[in-house]
Formats: structure tokens, sequence, C-alpha cells
């Protein structure tokens, strides 16, 4: 029984890998690999590591999830930003910008 | 005076005059900036050297052949793995090479000698403790790393949109769940940090549940407020002081391994909170580390300093 | 235990405690605390030297409470401290002579950052040469590779970025090879620090079982090494990644950090491996084959590089290929001649760099050869550091170069059938060498020519002529005094091997 | 031929977690997309992982948590690949940040994230400035 989920798990695992290859969008492609990651931390469980679990989950499908999302939408401003910047062309340098 | 960037923002538009063959990029466009017409007129006194089909045939062909090579290379690839994995010792043998003498003992004596009942934090705090010194540095030289690309250095800040940005606190079925979510996971984190050493988890795993507690609220209430909760300085100032925390005590604990000399801290009775000796403050550390690095990620991408 | 014993971990936790500091501090004294740390660091490192020469012994050292097969260690002999001492110089007078430089191509907001990273690709460089235990070089290379993409991207111009990216994509695809190899390793023997994985491979290799997958895990292993070091058909990353970065930042990665990744490889195939099962997987021949293979290819690409850089980029793939033949030819003279190459090389190539990238500032900024043109006369000292870099890189006698092509050509004798191709190599890649080397140093102490733009000659200022002078000196020293290293190095192997 | 592929369906999870890495390792090699690739990347990481952590899996025992008072190691999995694979989750999430900071800054640069632009692009500008 187990073992039969077991199987399903890392076959449903071959199939978000494969997806993320072939889907075009990166967006779409991101979504799966948090799928992906999600079903790796069950995988984990069932390995007997819920160290591994429970860090797979805030990890991969949180963390890593909301960096690729925030880097697509980083892209999108800098394409606005361009678009606003054809448009009208003011405002000298900024500021200075760094953390100290 | 520093070095301008090579090729400007402005760079794509000029692209696209050179993809229909007006202009040739053989030259270094240092900042069109804001006179593209200026520097277009300079560019121009060059001879276009390639045209762009000739060019991107070039390109077509050369993919073609490096996909050929890594499709060959790749099934070679994939064949000896698998060939490699068939010769390995069967999957969940209890007879395996790797339960040998180690691992037995990190079980059977991993209690009594470091005091932590759960295993995997005694063997990456105190058996193995150097490769976890050095997997914090990752994490520090990795938010250092990001520093330096995300930081705007005295470019154009990139804050110009936040307006547009849909403003989560607004939005009642969000700010209610949230309200209710973020304390409950920046407890569990805690639980998971302080726990460690007596149930799943540790310095990781709390450290990545706080820090995805921490991320939450700074995306519903914004990067303002977050920032004013935790100011830069503040940030610095704990992966500093965790960093160096964990550097000094794993170095007394090294020194002293080293030297024979007696370890004075106390290893206190397994199972309880206060247990397991140096364990569970340099899980309060890693954790604090992990989670200020996974909170300075996404605030660099987020609006691009602390 | 003698206390000096302790110096090689203090170092460790020294330049761990810098990075952490420099974290706080802006950017004057990081740079401060930088330096202090490098000449600290060299101070330690040649103390152990000493110790463990007199006392002619190698030792473990615990990292922790836990002996062997259960905890932790760093171990060390004569070479071990020998490399970190070679390595720690060699970034100091890279810092030193690329500081002018750098200030210019980084931002000053950010340049705190630069030395955390100078400090983390140092501490990792430590554990590299120190460390007894194969996944703490796991640990340790990562750390290498991202400080080392920080290093290259901090100047943050488009080309060194696409750079960064295409030597990150190698890199972790390396790492990721080297990890499956310590993994399978791992599945087979139950074991990972080195003396227990060497006493376990031997055994299991004489009992014939998991032959198989030994000979993939280790060579991954070196596969995953070899791609991270630029070998041959893998160094597509290394021109870019070498030629677009600030100078210092250059010298550090193509002369220090790809040499503590082959060295890294060398304690695995010696102490882990075992040169003889080495040699019966197979693995060693390939080794061989893609270094002269390397050596050749390298040079041809650096005839027709069209800057400066990228051909003193495109030689170091050339010189890697040596380093790999002498891995290939496994004799003790041959790792004779490797240690003597990675000497000459990790001296060289940051001189190299150095004096190519003054010689383009005075040169108007360009680095296309025909701008270069009389280069050493606006800028004598780089002029003369190019020259004797490039001599260096030729062979000549009295230069360190010459030293390990000599011994390269001795031990060829007596290897069977390796012979030929071995010195056949050398004879190539030693023509090509000169055709390119040769060619630029007359092209740049060319007299100027009618017509050419009037560049004003540069008056050198101390902090450049410091460090030039000092790796030319080294330089001179290795290739005049190279008995005394000989032995240090028969020494130390002896120590090295058990 | 027997020998050959002795355990290859016993190792049905290290014959998943190779493929994994492969699919991860084409990701990287093939497509064009700078954050495909990183996502190839982490896939390829996992794949590492999946292998690792299945070496310490025996069938039948349970997490090394010392409960109950039972301390035979013929009850516990080994607990050394959990606590590497944990080393590497850490090192895989560091990596994809600085790879997609690097991806941010080259779309800023460039404004494009298809990799064979760029290098038309690199190599077109040639010979520049330093």
């Amino acid at each position: 029984m187990i073992t039969a989920f077991r199987i399903i798990l890392l076959a449903s695992l071959v199939i978000c890998a494969i997806g993320t290859a072939i889907v075009k969008k990166p967006m779409h492609a991101i979504i799966i690999y948090m799928a992906y990651s999600v079903i790796m931390s069950i995988i984990w469980v069932l390995l007997e590591s819920p160290d591994l679990a429970i860090t797979e989950a805030a990890v991969g499908a949180g963390v890593t999830g909301i960096l690729f999302f925030l880097t697509l939408h980083r892209i999108n401003l800098i394409d606005k930003d361009a678009e606003h910047d054809s448009r009208k062309e003011d405002e000298g340098e900024g500021e200075s910008d760094h953390a100290r | 005076m520093r070095d301008k960037p090579m090729i400007d923002p402005e760079f794509s538009s000029i692209w696209t005059l050179w993809k229909n063959g007006q202009i040739d990029l053989t030259t270094p466009l240092r900042s069109p900036g804001h006179q593209p017409l200026q520097a277009l007129k300079e560019v121009e006194k060059y001879r276009p050297r390639h045209s762009w089909e000739a060019y991107s045939q070039y390109v077509r062909k050369s993919t073609l052949l490096y996909k050929i090579a890594a499709t060959i290379l790749c099934c070679i690839f994939i064949t000896l793995m698998l060939l490699t994995v068939a010769n390995l010792p069967r999957y969940g043998d209890p007879n395996a090479p790797t339960i040998n003498e180690v691992s037995e003992r990190y079980i059977e004596e991993g209690t009594e000698e470091t005091g932590a009942v759960n295993t995997v934090a005694g063997m990456i705090l105190d058996y193995r403790a150097f490769d976890t010194l050095g997997e914090s540095f990752v994490l520090f030289t990795a938010v250092c790393s990001v520093a330096v690309l995300m930081n705007l250095s005295g470019k154009r800040q990139h804050i110009k949109h936040t307006k547009e940005l849909i403003n989560y606190a607004d939005d009642m079925i969000v700010r209610g769940v949230c309200r209710l979510l973020v304390p409950v996971i920046l407890l569990f984190g805690i639980y998971i940090l302080l726990n460690g050493h007596l149930s799943p988890g540790g310095g990781f795993s709390g450290g990545a549940v706080l820090g995805a507690g921490l991320i939450i609220y700074s995306m519903v209430w914004g990067e303002e407020k977050a920032s004013r909760v935790f100011p830069a300085k503040l940030v610095r100032l704990v992966v500093f002081c965790s960093l160096a925390f964990y550097c000094l005590a794993k170095s007394y604990s090294f020194y002293t391994g080293a030297n024979h000399l007696p370890f004075l801290i106390p290893e206190g009775a397994p199972g309880h909170i206060l247990s397991g000796g140096l364990i569970m403050p340099l899980n309060v550390a890693v954790g604090f580390v992990v989670c200020f690095t996974m909170y300075s990620f996404y605030m660099f991408f987020r609006r691009g300093r602390l | 235990m003698s206390f000096v014993q302790n110096f090689p971990f203090f170092s460790v936790i020294l330049s761990l405690l810098c990075a952490v500091t420099s974290f706080f501090l802006d950017a004057r004294w990081a740079k401060r605390l930088t330096l202090f740390l490098l000449c600290t660091s060299i101070g330690l490192q040649g103390s152990v030297l000493s110790f463990c020469y007199r006392n002619h012994m190698s030792y473990e050292y615990l990292m922790g409470h836990f002996a062997a097969p259960w905890g932790n260690e760093i171990a060390l002999g004569i070479l071990e401290p020998l490399f970190a001492l070679l390595f720690a110089t060699v970034m100091l007078c890279c810092v030193l002579g690329g500081i002018k430089r750098m200030e210019r191509d980084v931002f000053p907001g950010k340049q705190s950052y630069y030395w955390i990273m100078v400090d983390l690709a140092h501490v990792s460089l430590l554990a590299l040469c120190y460390t007894n235990d194969i996944f703490t070089g796991y640990v340790f290379i990562e750390i290498c590779t991202i400080a080392s993409c920080a290093l290259l991207s901090i100047r943050e111009n488009g080309r060194a970025l696409i750079a960064a990216v295409r030597y990150m994509v190698f890199a972790l695809i390396g790492s990721g090879l080297f990890l499956i190899g310590v993994i399978f390793t791992y599945s087979i023997t139950g074991q990972l620090l080195f003396p227990q994985l060497y006493e376990t491979i031997a055994s299991l290799w004489e009992a014939g079982t998991y032959r198989f997958s030994m000979t993939i895990a280790i060579g991954l292993m070196v596969v995953g090494l070899a791609i991270k070091s630029g070998m041959f058909p893998f160094h597509f990353w290394m021109p870019d990644t070498y030629g677009r970065a600030t100078p210092a930042s250059s010298g550090i990665l193509s002369g220090v950090i790809s040499k503590g990744y082959i060295f890294l490889l060398i304690k695995i195939i010696y102490r882990v491996v075992g040169i003889e099962i080495f040699a019966a997987s197979g693995v060693q021949t390939l080794l061989l084959l893609f270094g002269i293979a390397g050596m050749v290819a390298g040079s041809v690409s650096a005839i027709f590089a069209k800057r400066l850089t990228t051909m003193v980029a495109f030689s170091s793939v050339a010189q890697i290929g040596y380093i790999y033949m002498g891995l290939g030819m496994g004799t003790q003279a041959a790792l004779i001649a490797v240690f003597f190459q990675i000497f000459s090389h990790a001296l060289t190539k940051p001189m190299l760099f150095l004096s190519a990238s003054q010689l383009a500032n005075v040169s108007g900024g360009r680095q296309d050869f025909r701008s270069l043109c009389g280069a050493g006369h606006r800028h004598p000292v780089a002029g003369f550091t190019f020259t004797v870099g490039a001599l260096s890189m030729v062979g000549i006698p009295l230069f360190a170069g010459f030293i390990p092509k000599l011994y390269f050509a001795t031990s060829a004798f007596g290897l069977g059938w390796k012979t030929w191709p071995v010195l056949l190599a050398l004879a190539v890649s030693t023509v090509l060498n000169v055709m390119y080397f040769l060619y630029t140093t007359i092209l740049i102490w060319l007299p100027r020519e009618e017509g050419a733009r009037n560049h004003n000659r540069v008056m050198p200022q101390v902090e450049t002529i410091v460090p030039a002078a000092l790796l030319a000196g080294f330089n001179l020293m290795v290739g005049i005094h190279s008995s005394a290293l000989t032995a240090l190095f028969t020494q130390g192997i002896d120590l090295f091997c058990q | 031929m027997e020998q050959l592929f002795g355990n290859l369906l016993y190792n049905y999870e290290e014959v998943v977690a190779v493929i994994l890495f492969s699919i991860g390792f084409c990701i990287l090699l093939f497509s064009r997309n700078l954050i495909k690739k990183v996502v190839g990347l982490d896939i390829m990481d996992t794949g590492v992982f999946l292998l690792l952590a299945s070496r310490g899996y025996i069938a039948g025992r349970h997490v090394p948590i010392i409960v109950d008072g039972i301390t035979t190691a013929e009850y516990y999995i080994n607990p050394i690949p959990a606590g590497l694979v944990l080393t590497g989750i850490v090192v895989s999430v560091s990596v994809s940040a600085l790879m997609l900071s690097l991806t941010v800054r080259i779309y800023r640069t460039y404004h494009t994230l298809d990799v064979d632009s760029l290098y038309m692009m690199m190599s077109v500008s040639k010979g520049g400035k330093q």
C-alpha cells in the first residue's frame, strides 16, 4: 500500500519535472515547480526525515517560489520603467541608494 | 569616475535598429543616456559589419551544433547514471554499507554524547559541526552577493511603480487571514527552533518557517512598515551577532576538542528543553541567520534594499 | 599538542570572523581588516609550515570532540600549509595590485562587500586545502563558487554579468556532479572522511565488488572539479570570466580559486582513491588526453584572441591543461611537476592580468592589439612585469614557468605509450606559447609609430609597483631556487600519500 | 546482463532521482529562458537530494529521534544522509537566490532573458572598451 503511494508520488514528481520542461511561460514553470516542492516534502516524510520535510516546505515551496515570482515582477517593472522613460525624459540620476 | 555600464537600458531600441540593418553595434555604446539621437549619430560613423540575417543564421547553426552535442552528452550521462544506480546496494536494505559503526554510534550514543534527542540535530551541530558552520556561511555569502547585485547603486530608484502594486492590506480577506496566520506561523517557527534538539526541526527548518512568516508580514502590510519594524541596522546586527556567536561557540568547542581540554558546558538531562549543551543556543543562532537571510532576500528582490 | 598546531584552525575562524565583521564596517575599514587578515594568515600558515617541516610530521586536528570516523577533522602535513601560504600570498598581491582599479570599477557603497567576498574566498580556499572530509569539501566549494561569482559580477557591467551567469551555470553543474560522486562513494563505502574512505575503497577494490559504481563515482568527482577549474572541453566559461572581471578578481579567480579546486582534486586522487586504483579505473588516461587537448586548444584559441585579457585567459586553459596532463601521468615526478606548475601559474597569471589591465589603461582603455602597440613605453613597470610573466609562461630558463616544463619532460620518460604524446604536446604547446606571448611582448615594446595616438607616459605609483615587483620576485625565486621547493615537495608528498 | 541491471528495479527511488537530475540538467542545457534555467537548476538539486536521502532509508525503520528509551540502532534509519541533505537544501536556496538576482540584473541591462539573444548581443559588441 505504502509502496503504491510512494510510486504514485514519484511518478507525479517526474510528471511535474517534465511539465516544467515543456511549458512555455516561466510563470507556469514556476507554479509547477512549487507543486513539485510540495510533493517532494511529502516524499521526505515517507522517507522518515521530517526535518527535511519542514525545510523543503518552507524553503522550496515558500521562499524560492516567492523569489521566483518577485523576479518576474521585477522584470515587468523594468519593462514598465522602460516604457515610462521613453515617454518622458526627465529626472536626473536618483539618490544613491545603498543599504548603508 | 566609475565606468558606466557599457550598454544602457536604451540598448534594446538600438538593438532593434541593428536588426533592421540600420546601425552596427561593433562600437561600444557609452551611455547614449538622455540623447539617444546624438549617440546614434556617433554610431552611424561605422559601417555595419554583418547583416542581421547572416548573423542569426550563424547563431542558429552554432546552437544546433550545441544542441546535438548536449543531447548526446545527456544520453550518455543518463545511461551511465542508471547503470551505476543499478549497481548500488538495494534501496531500504538494512545491510547496506552505509549502516556501519558511524551511524550506529550517532544513534546509540548520540543522546549521551551530545545531549540531543534528535539525532540529526546532534549530528549536524556537534559531530559534524564544521560542515554546518560552512553551511551558515553559504547563506551569509549568498545574502552579500544578492546585496551586491540587487542594491541599486546611484542609478534611478526602482520603487517608482510601488503605487501600481496591489495593496494587500486593503483587502479584507487577505488582511483577516494573515492577521490570524502570521502569528501562528511565527509561533510554529519559534517552536521548531527551540525544540530542535527534541523533535524534528532545528535551526534551518525553524529559521525558514520564521523567514516565511516575516515575508508574508511584509508582503501584506507593505515593505515600509516591515522595514520600520526591522530596520536594516537591526537585521545586520542580528546576522552579525548570531554568526559571530556561532563562530565563537563552535571555536571554543573545536579548540577544547582538539587540545583535549575539558568542555565546560553542561549537557543537561536529555529530553528536557534546557539540554543538549550548546545545541539549543546554536539552533537559535542558526535560526536567526536563516530567518533574516530569507527576509533580506525578499527585501532585496522587492525594493532593492533592506 | 603544540600551540602552533592550532594555527590552521585559527586562520579559518579568523577569516570567518573578519568576513562577518566587515558586514558591519564601511569600505575603508573592511579593506584594512582584509589586508590585516591576509597578512596574519600568511604569518600563521608560514609558522605552521615551518613547524611541520622542522618536525617532519603530519597530523590530524579534530574539529570537535569526536575522532575520525565520527567527527569532522582537518589534516595537514607540509603540502597543505605550503599551498595555503601560496594562496594567501597571491591573494594579497592581487588585492594590493588591483586596489586602485577596483575602487574605480566598483561602486563605493559596495566596496565593503568586495572585501567580504575576498575574506570568504580566502576562508574557502583554506578549508579546501586543509579539509579531511569530503562533504566539508563540498560545502566550501559552494562558498568558493558563490564568492567568486560575486567577485566577478560586482563590476556591474553587462558583459561581466553574462559571464557570471555562464560561470555559475557551469560551476553549479560541476558541484552537482561532484555531489553525486560523493553520494555514490558514500553509499558504497559508508564513510565521509579521507583515511576511512581510502581504506574502504582499497578493500572494496581488492574484493572486486562495486567496481563499476566506484569508477563512475571517481569519474563524477573528477569531472565535477575539472569543470569548475576549467579543464579543456569545459572551458567555455573561462575567457569571459577572467577577461571581464576587475583585474584583482581576475587574478584571484584564475590564479588562486581554480588552483584550490585542483588541490582538492589532487587530495581526492591521492588520499581518497589512491593512485593505483585511480590508474586502474581509467579516469587517469582520460585526464591525460583532455589535458593534452587543452594545452593545444587553449593556445590555439589564444592566438586568435582579439583582446589582451582574453588572450591571457585562454592561455590559462593551456596552463591548466598542463596540470591535468601531469595528473594523468600519475608518477611522483609528474606530481612534483604539477605542483611546480600550480606554483608558477598561480604566481604568474595574476601578474599578467594586473599588468595587462594597466597596459590597457595607458592605451586609452582599449584592449585590442593595435592600441596596445608600444604600451610598454607608456607604463614601464607594467610592461616589465608583463614581460616577466610572458617569458615565464613561455618557459624561458630562470623563470618559474621553465621548471614544470623541464620536470614534465623528464618525468615523461619510462611511461610506455604515454611518453611520446606528452613530449609532443609539450613541444607543440611551447611553440604556440612563443607565438602569442612573444608576439605580444614585442608588440608592447615596439617604438611608437608615426601618427599613433599621443598618450602620456604614466608615472607608476608605489601601490602598483610593490605587488607587481613581489610577484615578479617570487617568480624569479621559484625559477632560480627550484631545488629548495623540490625538496619541500618531495618531503610533502611522502607525508601526503602516507 | 543480469548483473548489469541488478538492482535497477529495486532502486526505483534512486532511478527517479537520477531521472529528475537528468531532466533538470536538460532544462539547464536546452532552455533558452534564464528563469527556466534556474528552475531546472533547482530540480537538478532536488534530484541529488532525493538520491542522497533514499540512500539513508531503511525499510520499516523510524525517524532517528530517540524516544521511549529505545537506543538500538536497529530501530532507526541512518541519520547521516538527512543531515547532509539539510545542508544541501540551504545551499540550493542560496544559489537560486543568487541566480535570480543575476537574472534581474541582466534583464535590466539587456531587456531580454533569452540566452541566444544575450549571446548574440555579446558577440556582436566585441572589441569594446574594457
